[in-house]
């Protein structure tokens, strides 16, 4: 669907593991592949797809397909709930159907594969002091809003930048130019402290002249 | 910046705030909630006195037990529900509960393996809005408690 | 004593159940009502008080009684420490010396009722970049100062505004103004995640003039 489509595109420009995974608000886990082969219209699916917790016995996941762009193929396994565990290894194995031979493995740590939303709502405002006060809305993340770090593009037809902003969600951004068109857009992270993750996509950008 | 996930206190809080929604998930409850078994539960109750003169090895066993038992009991009621917003809390509070458990690991304390003869006596519950208060009470207790200390412990 | 008046004053004012209960560091446990009736010396009190932790015999806790300012009766009840419980249900009743009818009955959860002692050591400073930096210092809270939240009072002679800070002894406050006279305060209350409980008195005001 959608969403996927839109976090699967995040990890390809960020992710150089064959085996890619995200969390969105940490109670789900998707993991996906790319088969660089044409898919061909057979039955059955030429790779299984199995998971491990530490200490815990190897599940099968049941997998979806989807097209590419490319015309080739997305294979992608959507967990449990129940089975997305934060703070602990899981094992990833893809293998053939046929003949139980593992083609790519990979372990990771959901907590550390956060994909958030965009932030939404940017709104800018100019102050009497000629100040440019950035607000906006956290995307969803389960209790944890204030565990999030931004980045926040200011760009102008002269010159762009970014500033940082740990856990809030307002910059305001001293001493701006008259007469000057300001575009804005901020993206999302989770904080590196507990969680990590990828950028989000960047909001909506929002234009303010001085 | 803490030391470990769990030091950061913004962890043990969600743990404890999606306990809540759960424990208030089940007010909608009426007899769909009741359970065909019972269940056996750790008593979340604490003297605070008595709880800060425990070793830390007693306290951790209370802990671990606990854990044990509530994921026990989340498997156990997997089995008896059906509604499906029932079915979203009990998945989401066990996976929650092993999430904690994995945190506590980082902590090295030593998993004990609990002799019952030297734990409070366990509750035993029969409806889900009760398995949920006091699972809500054990987090927002014994474990906040324990974990507090441990990262108190740390710092130093 | 006057620990006493002071916690039973902030529960008179925020708290609307006949029985008022507070803790003050988990450890402890008072609860109290006021009799409106102006006071006999009769010899015998004409209540007793039980209470019962979830799972376990009732028991009576001797009643002392103290004089309030409008001439009727505080009854007080202090809970012996190895009776107070924290994360199980108390319940509480008011019977009639004789004739064991239950004139008032309520349940509570001990550590909802924490009354946290004003934060001390209230210092301001104001920085280069005319900022008032407000730091204080936590109440005694049993190894849990991060899980306590303050409201700040701000207040000059024009404008009075209060800040909710979670978690952190300290505010910075941007953009005062010159030759004012800021008068700050602090007060204390557990962040209503484990605890939760009433707002403490105000910490002893300080003032710094700009």
């Amino acid at each position: 669907d959608d969403i996927f489509r839109r976090k699967a595109s995040i990890l390809i420009s960020q992710e150089s593991e064959y085996i890619k995974c995200f969390t969105q608000i940490l109670e789900d886990l998707t993991c996906f592949w790319e088969d660089e082969k044409e898919s061909t219209a057979a039955e059955q699916l030429p790779y299984s797809f199995y998971y491990q917790e530490e200490g815990k016995d190897e599940k099968a996941c049941i997998l979806s397909i989807q097209q590419t762009a490319a015309k080739t193929m997305y294979y992608i396994c959507s967990f449990p709930m129940e089975d997305v565990t934060l703070f602990t290894t899981l094992s990833l194995k893809i293998k053939s159907v046929h003949g139980e031979s593992i083609l790519r493995q990979r372990s990771l740590l959901v907590d550390q594969v956060v994909i958030l939303d965009a932030p939404s709502n940017v709104s800018v405002q100019i102050n009497w002091t000629r100040q440019l006060v950035i607000r906006w809305h956290p995307p969803d993340f389960k209790h944890l809003q204030d565990s999030i770090m931004y980045e926040v593009n200011i760009s102008t037809s002269d010159v762009q930048k970014v500033e940082v902003i740990m856990e809030k969600t307002e910059l305001v951004l001293p001493n701006v130019k008259g007469h000057t068109t300001y575009t804005i857009a901020v993206r999302a992270k989770p904080n590196e402290i507990s969680f990590n993750g990828y950028w989000s996509d960047w909001s909506e950008p929002v234009t303010v002249v001085t | 910046i803490p030391v470990r996930p769990i030091c950061d206190s913004r962890v043990m809080d969600k743990f404890i705030k999606e306990a809540k929604e759960a424990e208030i998930a089940m007010e909608s409850c009426t007899n769909t909630c009741d359970l065909t078994e019972e269940l056996s539960l750790p008593d979340p109750k604490v003297n605070v006195k008595e709880w800060m003169q425990m070793d830390r090895k007693a306290q951790a066993k209370e802990v671990w037990n606990g854990l044990a038992m509530f994921t026990r009991a989340m498997l156990q009621v997997r089995e008896l529900v059906s509604d499906n917003a029932l079915i979203y809390s009990v998945d989401k509070t066990y996976s929650n509960i092993r999430s904690v458990t994995r945190v506590l690991k980082s902590l090295n304390v030593q998993e004990e393996l609990a002799s019952s003869s030297s734990l409070q006596t366990p509750l035993t519950v029969r409806t889900l809005r009760r398995l949920f208060l006091v699972y809500s009470n054990f987090l927002r207790g014994k474990i906040k408690l324990f974990v507090s200390e441990a990262c108190r412990q740390d710092e130093r």
